[in-house]
This record gives structure tokens, C-alpha cells and sequence, in this order.
């Protein structure tokens, strides 16, 4: 699946452009502009010239959303296992695959959880992880966003997830198509705690997550250029011989069609998912006990004289 | 730019010959011209707010839509600390007549949605001059869903010359996204205090303006139509407005007097247009008040009221038995 | 307003049809075909040979939907007030509309609402009527509708309303307006008591009465060939230009567009009324006391091998 | 007309000689032909029920989309003793492949949904071969929410190649509606009991599959999705859907094995299409039998047992702990 994604969409990741020029200089994904390595990365690997978003590692998005050295990763030891013995001739097995894609990332799944802060706001994060088996929705990656939804339920926390996906993981079979509902069923449980959740939509975005717990979310983020939608460009050109126009499925396109809140460049993502976090929860306090109010109020006082940010309405 | 409406011409004049008296005054600061400009000035103050006090229902439906006229992204930058505007219905599109999203006043959270006709040509366009779309409505449902979720009060400034009349608002049925809200709104379980910030026509206007304090700016309209709609209906000619704006007694102090209102939000003298920041600070002064009071009260009791008070508007009598 | 739709609208009204040949025969409004009179109201003043339903009195339709002798009005002394004192110069008053109106209709106001049952199931059925001042919604039509909502909490009635309107009376200005409000929190009370709200909508229902209760029924039932919108067609052409397309805002278009459940010719409505009624009023068995199951079981066993109605699928 | 499947070539042989030996018995009544008409049946039942229990998964595929098998509407019909169709989503139109609305199912009140495929060209066209739109589910997510309020046990029916993937169901947001359903249907506070009649693919199968109970006919097939798109993604051609098949273990048994269902619902020996009357009695029995079982659970215990029968599902281990 993750060779599907290089193939669909006409980006080049900027892993790749790394690859070609690992020392000082990057080639941007879009635009081929040479770039300064080490000004793309503190950009967060965005294009100087063009805009263009490339992909993040887990340890980027983490750098680039939560407060520095509030992180704490839970559960990073759950592993796989083959729960349909999927192992058909000559394909590689299941099994196989996984630790192909364990030794050609560096990772272990493509999905990473833990607690952390934002702007000094306690909250859940989980980041899905291209860079492992396309960030398929298996039941490790299931399992993980589910625990962050529960973490935010059991602790009050704000919950951000990161998406980045495929879509379902096939080698898991119903185990994977039944992560939709289970992580439905989690998100609503948070809902019903009344505990917000921000959604982060970044390239790509697809398929099984879409379709469960990605568009649940009570603020929905997308990042600019990002590629987002259920069935992928190439899976409609396949079945219905369309040919999408330019633009087609991108966050921008989503914006316009009423299914995002916001598309936000990298460098603004932080201080709005703040923003949106302490203002959804200011009003849980005229619902809570009079100490919980306090407590509130105490945690959002801060913060009042911040200005609008500027680029929220910049995507039109 | 000044945009003078007919009424304010005398004031125009007044303006004009100040202004030629501040400049002359400048180059010579002899003390004749400065008495000259006392008595100018205080001619046009007395002049501006003799006028803004006996305003007929066809001037207020003027000032209402002025161009120049704060509008509610202008109110929801102004009066609140922190904004973010949420987009979309999540099902058909993202309509700009309508905004909305959470946003702080005076340090409380709370939900803001409203109407917005946009100013330039081009922004007027891209927000269908303020009618909103189906779509529009259904974005404000959701919002008004997560203030309930939230427990943030909801503030609502209506601004619209009515729900968009198009063949494509029927297709995807403007009727029962109205409807929708208004049913939504009834039993919202947060304070909502809802305000005509302009014009507040018809369903268009109504579908987002049900709640528990319902306010008005001194010279902002509400009525069952505009006056040109409600004018071919009864005279069969749009250009009997004036006569319907009379008749329809859509003014702020006609519909406090009738009770069907709960408060007048005072504009700056000469109108909302003339001082813009003056009535932001209004707004959110009244707005501070009402939600002071509103928060206090437990939702369950806030519903019940909110229902009684829908429920006993429209006078009948009896005419087998007792009247109303 | 009254006016107005019948210039809006290309079909006769069949009261005006029959005026014409009073005694015997009726011109239908639609194809003009001559039908014997006595047949055209058995078969409830729907055009044996082009199916044109023709507008119904209020007693019209009580006939057709309750059973003989299960009517029973309430507060028809009901009278409008003229809250604005609406006294243009150059025009009616509203005071000498309402008497107008009165005199010519021989009715004395567009609604009205009582008890009943329909196949043996109690209800609360309120009825507009387009035949005073078009059906419009004033303060006492806003009253009495608000009753049969509330009649329907108090008693666990299932609330049936036919609508026929041409929106809000421009007369009783924002009175008039907000019976809107007010109707939308009543039919909203019946819903939070869980009673079935099945709504009609009869040619033409228009403004107001769409943009508030008549769209909120659980389930909406249209008539055949009615025109149901929120813009009248009058006003959509002169507003935007358009011309509207042959069909635009009937019943079937609605069906099409999402908007009603189901679209029933007259001689079918009873019937699948009181089946939608009694399978919604059987799931409430189910949260309800086992006294409350045994009564609702008991009122509803007698119609359990009742076959679908078979036109129930046949306006597509 | 009978559609033969492939593996059911030589039970049509046999049924064409058993066809030839009646036709000759009628005309003359030998007691040699009836011989060879009682061996012949017992032989044809035999093989029928041979071929049956093997299937290959591959070959489960094809039964379950055999155009003759019973659809959604059929059980509707058969199945109830009053059903009524609703339709449309109230907001954007009416996708006739999804269908629902109240019914009776042994005296009880349900509400039924369910994908239906459409059986004549022209009907297949109009449902969009059981491919819903995004305004499909919408009208499902309505009927869900109706059952709640009125207290109507659900009963879903999935029968689908999955959602609808063209541009337009991207515009209108196709995985925006399947969310929607999955999270309501996780908390709805009635018994819901899915079965998958025919072929249940994806999310567009699950968007209506989330429930109490979850049932697959004997010859359904359930999968993450279709083996062909499976086959397009492992193998890079969907020409291996036979493999694809296998390795997905989308057959009733095997899932049952896996515990990712609950209940196999018999179908006559021969499949569904062989004799849909008794298809339909059969699962009448069953929906009958456990929704007598479920309508006996308080709705917060459903609620709660539903989440975690769902929370469960998916199996790891903690490489630094304990296994799961
Ligand atoms: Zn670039
Ligand atoms: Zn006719």
C-alpha cells in the first residue's frame, strides 16, 4: 500500500528528496527547488518557496505540536501479530511483511501514543506514521488510538490524533475493518465525556480512517495540500473511469466542501489547536462543579489577550 | 469615504462647512474660527442626534443596512479576545453568508454564529449579500450542537435580508434546515442570547435567532419579511416599502413596546456606522450582561423558560369563552 | 396571499371548478376534463382521469382521515386580534381582511384542531385551511396547532397536522414570525414524550408552515402534485431570475430531492397513517412500563397481517 | 431462468436428466422412470448438498452474490407482516440503495435498513448496484436515530460491494457520512442486530453493521474489502481475487472461528437463490430468537456490553510486557 501512495499521488515524500542530497541540501517534493537543509527542517519541512508540506516522522509531529520535553509515549512495545494466519503464494506472508516494513523504517508500528502538553494544556496525542506499512489501520494502531481516546475519558484530557493513512490494513482482514467501529466507539465514549478532540488531517488521509474516527473529531485541521478523502485518486479513476481534476480531494477542496474546520499551516497548528482546546473547554466549566470551574478558569487565564491567528482564515 | 444617506444630508452640509473651517483654522488659529468651529460642531451633534431620535421606520431600515454598518465578523473581532471561525456542515459545503465558532468575551467561552453580507463587491458576492444557503444553516446547527456539548452560551447576530430564495436552496431543502434550527435552538441546553445586529428578516433571520434574551441594536430591523417582500404581498408592488416598513412596525422600540423583544442595545449618536468601535463596546457591555445572568440559571430551568416564553407569544380572544 | 397562489399556482383550485356547475358536474382544475360531481367527492375531489388532487376543506379532511364520529373539535371560538394595528393607508386594515375573509369563506380562521382516532388509534389532528386568508399562519393558527402538539403530550396522542399555507400573515408581522418559534418548541416537546408527529403537506405549503413544524414530522407525508417549499414559486422567479423547471417544488421533486417520506394518494393516507403511527407507538412498548406494553400490545394486535401498502412505492 | 454457477455445472446435468425423466414420466408412468426419477433426486440433493459444504471461499463469493439470492426488500417484505419504506435524508436527496423504515417482525416493531442491490438492469442502475451514496447513509443515520427516540430495535442488512467511490461521494463526503453512523450506532440505545445477507465489503458494509449481534447467512461473505480490491492492493491485480479470498478469510465459518461473529444463519441445501422462502423463514427465526434475547437487556447495559464486545476486538502482544 505504501508503494500505492508514492505511485498515486505526484509528490515526492520529503524523505526522499533527503535521500538524493543527505547533507546540507533538500530538493522540494513540488516544486524541485534546492533548499537549505537545515532551514527546511526548522521550516518543518516546508517548503520555503512553495509551501509545500512534506511528510513528518512521529518525532517531528511531536516536536512541532507539543510543549519541549512534555512527551511521554505509552505502550510503544505493542507489536502485531497475524490474526488470519495471512499468508497467500507467492506474496510475502504477513509476518514478512512486517519486519520489512520494521527494517526499512526504523519503526515498529505505524502509530505512537502518549501524554503531553500543548501551550501548558495537558493532552492525549497519537500520531499515525506513514513511514511504517503506509499507516495502515491494523489492530496494533487500533489498540493505540483507542488508548488515547480512553486516556483522555480517565484523565480529562484533550485528545489530538494525527492522521496519516492508507486506509484499513487487508493482511488483518475484518480484525482491521473492525478498528473503524472500534475506534468510533472509543471517540464517542470521549465525546460523551465531553472532552474535546481535535483531529489533525495530514498527506494522505484515507480509507478506514476517514471513515471512523479522523472525521469525528469536535475541530478538524487539515494540512495544506494534504490529500484526504475515502476512497484514494487512484481507486476512483480505477472504478469509475473519472479523471479527478487538480485539486480534487485536497484539504483546500475539503474546506470548500464544508468537511474541515480549518487548513493551517505547520508553524500555526500549535497555537490554534491550543486556542481551540482552551476555549471548547472553558465552557465545560459552567456545566462542572463550582472546583472544577476554578480549576479551569485558572488553566485558560493565561491566555485571554491572544490575538486571532491570522492564517485561520487564509485558505480560502 | 462617507456615505450620506438622504436624511443625513442637513448633517452632510454641516460636515462640509467644518471641515473647511478645521482647515482654515489650521493655517490661521485666529479665535473667531475656533468660535466658528464650537458652534459648528456642537450644530452638527445636535443636529445628528435630533435626527437618529426621530428616525421613521424607512430611515431605520436605511441606517440598518448601511454600508458602512459593523457587521458580525466586526463584532466577533472587536468584542472577543480569542475567535476561531469553524467551517462547513460536514455533508454539503462550507456557505460564507453564515460564520461561526467559539470564541471569548470578557474571559467566558462561549459560541458565535451570525450572518455576514461582506462589504466589498467581491465579498458581497462570496457571501450571497448575507442569505444564507442550506448549508449555511446546517453549519450553524452543528455549532449550536457543540456549544451544547461544550456548555458554551451561544451568541447569535443576525444580519441577513432573508434565507436564500434560490431553485438550488429548495433542492436541498432550505425549509427543513430552518426548521431544523429552530426546533435545535428550542431546547438548546445554554444560554442563548440572541441579537439583530442589522437587518433580521423572515425564517432567514429567525433560524438562528431563538434563545433565551433577544436583543436589538437602536436602529436594527426585524420582521416577519423585509419591507419589499412583505409591500408585494399586501400592495402587490415592492415599491410601497416605505408604507410596509410603517405598517410591519419592525423597529427596536415598536417591538419592545409590543413585548416582543427583551432589549434595546444603545447605538452611538448618528448611528452605528459613524463609530463603530463605540458600538462593539456596546454590544459586548450588553451582551457581558445578559450572559452574566443567563449562566447563573441551571439549563433545565432555562429550557422550561424558554419554552414559556415562545409559548405565550399572539394575542386571541375567545369568542366562546374567555380572553387571553 | 390568498390571490397570489392562485396566480402562482397553473391549477384551479376545484372549489372554483366547482362553482362553475354546481349542481352536477365539476371541471377538473388540471385537465379540465368534466367529472360527475357525486364520483369527484367520493373519491375525496381527485380526478378520476388524471389523478389532479383538488384543495379539501378542513371537514373534507376529517372525513378522510378519522373514523365517522371520532372528531371532536376544540377551541374553534378562537378569534385573531390585530397586534400591530395594521392600518396602511391605501389598504385593508387587517381588521377588515379578517371580516373579508370571514364572509367569504364562511370559516373563521385557517385552522383547526381536536381529537380523534384513525383506524381505531387515538390522535390530535390540527388541519389548515387554504381556504381563509391561504392558509396563513397568524397567532390563533400558531395557537391551536401549539394545542394539538400539547394535546399530544398530555394524552400520548400521535399528533397528525395537514398542512395547506402560504406562509406567515404578513398582517400580525413579527407575531406572526414567531409562531415559528413557537411551534418548532412545541412539536419539540412532542418529540422529547416520544409520541409520533406524522405531517401532511397538501397544496401549497409554503414558507413559515415549511420553515417550521410541517418539516419536523417524524414521518412527512406529501399529497401528490402538491407544491412544497419554503420560496414560492412567485418568489424564486422574481427574486433570482430563474425560471423554474416543469415539476420543480411538487411532491415527487421533494421525494427525489430527500426532503418527504413518501408521497400517497388521498384514497391510501388512513391507511398508512394509522400503520406508521401504530409501528412507531409499538417500539415506545419497549421503554415503557410493562403496563404501558400490555395497553400499547393490546391497541395494536389487531392489524398485525396487515399487507404493505402497495402504493406506498409508487411515485417514483 | 436459472443461472448455473460455475462448480454447479454437474448438479445442472443431473437436473436437466432428472427434468427429462419427469417429462417422460408424465407421459408414461413407468415404474422404471419412477425409479430413475427417485434416484436421480436423491443423487441431485446429494451432490447439492456435497458441493455446498466445500465451497471455496472463492466460490462462497460467487453464492453470495448470485443474482437470485433474496435482497434486502425481499426480506423486508417476506420477513414482515407490516413494513412501511421511508425515504430520503432531509437534506440532500434519496439514495435508493439504501433502503429502511418501521416493519413487524413476529408481532414486534423494528426498524429495518439495508443495502439492496437491485436485481433487473434497469433497478441495479437505479440503486447504483448497492454502492450508497453519502446521502444513503444519512438516511440510515435518520432511521437509527428515529429507532432510538420511538425505542425500535434495529435490525441491519448489509448487502453492498461497499460505498460509492466516484467523485461526487467524495464531494458530499462519503467518509464523513460512514463515520457518522459507526459513532451513532456505537451508543444507540436500542438492540441492534446486522446481518450480512449477501456481500458485505468495507466501511460502506459497516456503516450499517455495528451492533449487539452481528449474524452472517451461511454462504455471506463479510471483508475488509472486496477480494478483488484486496487483490489490487496485495497482489497489484485484482485477477488474483480468488487468492485474495482465500487468504482473507471472509466466509461465514472462518470468521466464526475467529470469533469476529456471532451466529451463522442456515441456508437451504443449494443456497439462498435455490429456494428464497425458505431463506427468508429461516432468518426470520433467527432475528425473532435473539432479538427476544436482547429486548430483555436494559438499554444502558447494551450499550455498555456493545462497546466492549467491540473494544476487545484485535489481537498484539506487549513485546515489553505481558501479552494481551
Ligand atoms: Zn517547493
Ligand atoms: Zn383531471
Amino acid at each position: 500500500m505504501r508503494n500505492l501512495f508514492r505511485r498515486a499521488l505526484p509528490l515526492v515524500s520529503g524523505e526522499a528528496a533527503q535521500e538524493a542530497a543527505p547533507e546540507l541540501w533538500v530538493r522540494c517534493g513540488r516544486c524541485r527547488e534546492m533548499l537549505y537543509a537545515r532551514e527546511w527542517e526548522a521550516a518543518h519541512r516546508v517548503c520555503a518557496k512553495c509551501g509545500f508540506h512534506a511528510r513528518l516522522t512521529v518525532a517531528d509531529r511531536v516536536a512541532l505540536l507539543l510543549d519541549g520535553g512534555s512527551w511521554q509515549e505509552l505502550d510503544g512495545s505493542l507489536r502485531a501479530t497475524d490474526p488470519l494466519g495471512f499468508a497467500p503464494p507467492g506474496r510475502q506472508s504477513y509476518a514478512e511483511k512486517l519486519a520489512t516494513e520494521s527494517r526499512d523504517s526504523g519503526q515498529n508500528e505505524a502509530a505512537a501514543y502518549g501524554r503531553g502538553s500543548v501551550d501548558g494544556i495537558p493532552v492525549a496525542l497519537a500520531v499515525l506514521d506513514m513511514g511504517y506499512f503506509a499507516g495502515t489501520l491494523g489492530a496494533v494502531v487500533g489498540e493505540k488510538v483507542a488508548r488515547a481516546f480512553e486516556l483522555g475519558v480517565a484523565e480529562r484530557r484533550a485528545v489530538i490524533v494525527v492522521s496519516a493513512s492508507g486506509g484499513a490494513r487487508q493482511q488483518e482482514g475484518v480484525v482491521a475493518l473492525l478498528q473503524m467501529a472500534k475506534l468510533a466507539a472509543a471517540a464517542q465514549a470521549l465525546a460523551a465525556a465531553r472532552v474535546p478532540f481535535v483531529s489533525v488531517l495530514t498527506d494522505p488521509t484515507l480509507g478506514g480512517v476517514t471513515a471512523s474516527f479522523a472525521t469525528l473529531g469536535d475541530c478538524i485541521i487539515a494540512e495544506p495540500g494534504a490529500v484526504i478523502g475515502f476512497a484514494g485518486p487512484r481507486i476512483i479513476e480505477q472504478t469509475t473511469g473519472e479523471k479527478l481534476p487538480p485539486g480534487a480531494q485536497t484539504a483546500e477542496f475539503q474546506l470548500t466542501h464544508g468537511m474541515v474546520d480549518l487548513v493551517i499551516a505547520r508553524r500555526d497548528q500549535k497555537a490554534a489547536i491550543a486556542r481551540v482546546i482552551r476555549l471548547l473547554m472553558g465552557g465545560t466549566a459552567l456545566q462542572a462543579s463550582a472546583a472544577a470551574r476554578d480549576h479551569l478558569t485558572a488553566a485558560t487565564n493565561g491566555a485571554t489577550t491572544m490575538q486571532p491567528v491570522p492564517a485561520l482564515q487564509g485558505f480560502r | 469615504m462617507t456615505v450620506l444617506l438622504d436624511f443625513e444630508k442637513p448633517v452632510g452640509d454641516l460636515r462640509t462647512r467644518l471641515d473647511e473651517v478645521e482647515r482654515a483654522y489650521a493655517t490661521e488659529p485666529t479665535s473667531d474660527l475656533e468660535r466658528q468651529r464650537a458652534s459648528l460642531k456642537a450644530d452638527l451633534a445636535a443636529r445628528t442626534q435630533a435626527i437618529y431620535r426621530s428616525l421613521t421606520p424607512w430611515q431605520t431600515v436605511q441606517v440598518a443596512r448601511h454600508p458602512h454598518r459593523p457587521q458580525t465578523l466586526d463584532y466577533a473581532i472587536g468584542m472577543c479576545t480569542e475567535f476561531v471561525e469553524f467551517h462547513g456542515d460536514r455533508a454539503f459545503g462550507d456557505d460564507r453568508a453564515i460564520i461561526g465558532g467559539p470564541a471569548r468575551i470578557n474571559g467566558r467561552a462561549v459560541m458565535i454564529v451570525g450572518q455576514q453580507r461582506g462589504r466589498e463587491t467581491r465579498e458581497r458576492l462570496e457571501r450571497n449579500f448575507g442569505s444564507p444557503h442550506p448549508e449555511g444553516y446546517r453549519k450553524a446547527h452543528r455549532l449550536f450542537q457543540m456549544a451544547a456539548k461544550f456548555g458554551l452560551p451561544v451568541v447569535t447576530m443576525m444580519d441577513t435580508p432573508g434565507a436564500s430564495p434560490g431553485l438550488a436552496d429548495e433542492e436541498r431543502g432550505q425549509g427543513w434546515a430552518l426548521a431544523a434550527n429552530l426546533a435545535t435552538l428550542a431546547t438548546l441546553p445554554v444560554p442563548i442570547v440572541c441579537v439583530v445586529v442589522g437587518e433580521g428578516n423572515s425564517g432567514g433571520a429567525l433560524a438562528i435567532g431563538v434563545g433565551d434574551r433577544f436583543l436589538m441594536l437602536e436602529h436594527a430591523i426585524f420582521s416577519v419579511a423585509s419591507p419589499e417582500a412583505a409591500a408585494s404581498i399586501v400592495w402587490k408592488d415592492s415599491k410601497h416599502a416605505p408604507q410596509a416598513a410603517d405598517a410591519l412596525k419592525l423597529t427596536a422600540p415598536d417591538l419592545l413596546r409590543l413585548k416582543l423583544i427583551d432589549r434595546i442595545v444603545p447605538e452611538p449618536v448618528g448611528g452605528a456606522h459613524g463609530d463603530p468601535s463605540g458600538m462593539i463596546t456596546n454590544l459586548r457591555t450588553a451582551l457581558s450582561d445578559e450572559l452574566d445572568q443567563l449562566v447563573a440559571v441551571p439549563a433545565a430551568d432555562l429550557v422550561a423558560a424558554r419554552y414559556a416564553k415562545y409559548r405565550r407569544i399572539g394575542a386571541w380572544f375567545d369568542q366562546g369563552g374567555t380572553p387571553s
